[in-house]
């Protein structure tokens, strides 16, 4: 579909591509919204984190969010990447962008997928610390 | 009939493996099959947060399965 | 002020610049919204925008907007680089990027000060249409 | 006592100048100033909806104008 871009990758995501992906004559407004990993959570410093992911579903549940964006908001396109493996500090597991012609649609938008994404898509990461490692959300 | 079982995330460190094959009867649902992983696993004992998809799709408890269903089970996710 | 980054300029905006300036090992989200010059405003083709400004007046509202940004969210830096002179189709007048631990943080304050931008600021585009031009908002 | 005056936007068109000087009394206020204005330039007198703003600070109606005070003429700004 020429108006979604889906990737999960063990490359490093490119903040760049997604942009001019989502590009577009007609749009007046882009949101894009960047996950970086932080160097701790709650009270702990955070080494690394290895995200994994089960691919053929999560392309999928990717793609779903995509289109249930474009058909929901007024929006024109919509760029979904995710990364895989071990990431560090700084490092970006998630990029999302939509372009609209109007710019409340673009944040509205982006802002359903990050969402989502969070809530349906099968990928899972396990955080690093100093003293022992742990499944993110395995006990909500 | 037989499916196949994926395992992700912790279900996949509490049970020690990725993937199972696993017996199931004419017309099991997504609950029987959960209700059976659970007394071969007693360690899932505890554990009953996880969602199950059917052939890479989300489905209730009440699915019924068919003979060579792959079924992943799918521990809260934290992608992002 | 260290966690806010004021640009206007006749010179190409820069996404990655933004990006980079907001970026920080504390956050975990960044959201960034980019404005870009439409093709057509209402029913007719715009060919090209001029974007003038009260240049040190505007760059004290955008200063303005960041500062309270930052007391009112909880994010930690952010950036509003906005361009003057003739822009066309695809060109990027505005760059906003927030990066906060939180991604909700991020999105609001990103909103907040894009809409504080077209509120206060003041800096006025003309459109340049193939039968004559028109200053956009003029009477509102 | 002598004021200057900026203008921008669809403004500094209806007027044809980018800066006046203007001369204005003791105690004058930005409202008067307005006043003034579009009695010397009878073509803003159907255009009321600018702001002002003093030494680049928004300024309201009331607000006092001083000797050599900047003022600008703020038509509805368009800008990102």
């Amino acid at each position: 579909m020429k108006n979604i871009s889906i990737k999960l990758t063990s490359d490093t995501l490119s903040l760049q591509e997604c942009y001019a992906f989502v590009e577009d004559p007609a749009c007046g407004g882009i949101d894009v919204f960047v996950g970086t990993v932080r160097n701790h959570t709650a009270k702990k410093t955070v080494n690394q984190l290895d995200f994994s992911a089960y691919g053929p579903m999560a392309l999928k549940e990717m793609e779903k969010i995509a289109r249930q964006a474009l058909e929901t908001y007024e929006v024109h396109k919509i760029a979904i990447h995710h990364a895989e493996g071990i990431l560090k500090t700084g490092d970006i597991p998630v990029i999302i962008a939509v372009s609209a012609a109007h710019r409340a649609a673009a944040f509205e938008a982006c802002k359903f997928a990050i969402d989502s994404l969070k809530e349906t898509v099968p990928i899972w990461k396990k955080e690093y610390f100093e003293d022992g490692e742990v499944w993110v959300n395995a006990h909500p | 009939m037989q499916v196949q079982v994926l395992l992700f995330g912790i279900v996949a460190d509490l049970i020690g493996k990725e993937t199972l094959n696993f017996a199931i009867e004419n017309n099991d649902t997504v609950k029987n099959l959960k209700t059976a992983l659970r007394t071969k696993y007693p360690q899932l004992k505890n554990y009953s947060t996880y969602a199950v998809a059917v052939n890479e799709h989300y489905a209730q408890d009440d699915f019924v399965l068919k003979d060579r269903d792959v079924v992943a089970i799918i521990p809260p996710v934290s992608g992002g």
